[in-house]
């Protein structure tokens, strides 16, 4: 009976302190300013009591079905969770960043057209196609980007290094084959319309 | 004064006599050890001009120059004598001062006051009241909520933003590219295009590419079969260029035997 | 007759095209990703059809009462609408970020209080006003917090630079104008401490 006296009002007290309505209100305004993903053991931190990750887990089920159709998401990624806007909504939020996807330079293009059309290649091979010199910065931005690689090497004196284009380049311009890309002869007849 | 016994204080809270160094005494004694912490807690003349008026009840009206001068020329000889670094404002603030004492004991001819010629301290005192007022504005500016220091903004994680790195190409700005570069080469050369060479182009990448390991593979190994037979013509005459290029040597070790290519000696560069 | 078949399809379709809830959800997701403050032009952007001021002003106005007591509330400062946390939330996400921005030094904030009460002011002005020298990194400190802004130069001799407060900061203080600016204190009361 004692026992029971003395364990009452500890519980209760318990019970008090985790108001879970306002702690997942503490979570959510915490998820709405943190970019970043928060792990289950930050979003701990913002209960003022030690609390099970089974009771945090379970209010960020309810914001996560609270947030359903509302335009913005709650995510579980790699390092914890997150809210993100849903891809549906891009359209509109690039209406208010009209941040244009940056573009490559005009060297960058001629080289990688270069590659595409003349592969395999030598940078003198560009060189002397475009009448400059093309930067090792140039070349290194196709490769990191995937769109052409080394394939070997000429063997004529200086060993120059052969690029070629990557099947990488082909699905990112959604094209199955090289082939596909637009016909030389299509472009010459272009050029004799300029010239007309 | 003796100083050697008032250096109980812990720099950052002073206190003297069981007072915090902040409600100086009358009497000016500073302990030695305050004196920094004096400089750093006054912002220039002005502030300290400030402290000693609104400290010691002084009238701002009418500012007993005699007194205020004193006190003040108190703290700069203490600073002073401490050797602490002054700022020259301190100087020329003192400077200010005893010239407002002594214009004021000089008598002042009875048609300037009538002219209402300034009393000497009056830029003085609109001075030290636009301070004061600044001051006070940039207490109560400090305490309204900023954000970051006292809320956070709502930002929720576009995903775009990570993805949208790279410039997108798509086959028109290749050719476009191509284009702005066959108008140049135009002017230069005459650019002999065919059509057809793209495809062996493509198939000198795809068996340079095969050879890349350095060994050597069979002739018909290099072939795709299932292209059909124009793809095996191009395939044929892509090896015959490369060939040509040096870019692959082609072996035959008996008569009607397996031929075999494969990779100029460096090319394997990987 | 004719008539109404005519326009009855026309005005169906213009109620269809502006669909509020979906619009009030897009100005919400558009709220949420992004931190600074969106005008009424930028968010009459978001909807699809050409729209009047008053209806998006009161969707924001619902999408205010919707988050009332949220934690979060939305609030119109000098560049237009945003979300904020409610700052009695601040002490659960230092949780999460101990890292709080430092107080700026009483020189920094005095200095800034002469520049948003008495803009436009050179450098001179404001070390005339506080009877010390002002660092240029005090002035920095401001301009890199986009706090104050050259504007110009006074035409006297040396051409001395004009700095003013930006919009920034009034958005960092929440507020809408200069005139919400806590009211100087007059030049009597300061006065009257005396006789009192």
């Amino acid at each position: 009976m004692s026992g029971q006296v003395e364990t009452l009002p500890l519980s209760e007290e318990v019970v008090e302190q985790v108001d879970l309505t306002q702690l997942k209100k503490i979570l959510k305004v915490a998820l709405l300013t943190t970019a970043e993903p928060l792990s289950l053991s930050e979003l701990k931190k913002l209960s003022d009591t030690p609390i099970e990750n089974s009771v945090v887990e379970g209010l960020l089920k309810q914001l996560a079905e609270e947030h359903a159709g509302s335009g913005v998401e709650l995510g579980h990624v790699a390092s914890g969770w997150r809210l993100r806007a849903c891809p549906e909504m891009q359209p509109y939020l690039d209406r208010l960043n009209p941040q244009k996807p940056p573009r490559y330079s005009r060297a960058v293009m001629e080289t990688l057209a270069i590659i595409a059309y003349r592969q395999p290649v030598t940078r003198g091979d560009i060189e002397e196609i475009r009448g400059v010199a093309v930067s090792s910065q140039i070349l290194r931005t196709l490769e990191t980007r995937g769109w052409i690689d080394v394939i070997g090497t000429r063997d004529t004196p200086g060993k120059p290094t052969l690029y070629a284009t990557t099947k990488g380049l082909l699905d990112d311009l959604n094209l199955r084959s090289l082939q596909e890309l637009p016909s030389l002869d299509e472009m010459s007849n272009l050029l004799e319309q300029d010239n007309a | 004064m003796d100083a050697s016994e008032q250096t109980q204080g812990a720099t950052y809270s002073i206190h003297i006599h069981g007072q915090p160094l902040l409600e100086m005494p009358r009497d000016l004694y500073i302990p030695p050890d305050a004196l920094e912490i004096v400089l750093e807690t006054f912002h220039g003349p002005l502030d300290l001009l400030l402290y000693l008026i609104r400290k010691h009840n002084l009238d701002v009206l009418d500012i007993p120059m005699a007194k205020l001068t004193q006190q003040y020329m108190g703290y700069i000889d203490a600073m002073q004598r401490n050797r602490l670094e002054l700022a020259a404002e301190y100087l020329v603030m003192a400077a200010v001062l005893i010239e407002i004492k002594s214009r004021m004991l000089l008598p002042r001819p009875p048609k300037a006051v009538e002219a209402g010629e300034e009393d000497p301290r009056a830029e003085l005192l609109r001075r030290l009241l636009e301070y004061e007022q600044m001051k006070l504005a940039a207490q109560k500016l400090n305490e309204l909520p900023q954000a970051g220091r006292d809320f956070e903004l709502v930002q929720v994680l576009i995903e775009r933003v990570v993805e949208e790195r790279l410039p997108n190409v798509n086959v028109e700005d290749l050719r476009q590219a191509w284009l702005s570069l066959l108008l140049r080469v135009k002017l230069n050369v005459h650019h002999k295009v065919r059509r057809e060479e793209l495809s062996v182009r493509e198939q000198m990448t795809r068996v340079l590419r095969q050879l890349r390991h350095g060994e050597f593979e069979k002739f018909e190994d290099l072939f795709e079969v299932s292209g059909g037979i124009a793809s095996l013509v191009v395939t044929f005459i892509a090896i015959l260029e490369l060939a040509k290029e040096i870019l692959v040597e082609i072996t035959q070790t008996e008569v009607l035997g397996n031929i075999y290519v494969r990779a100029s000696r460096d090319i394997t560069a990987e």
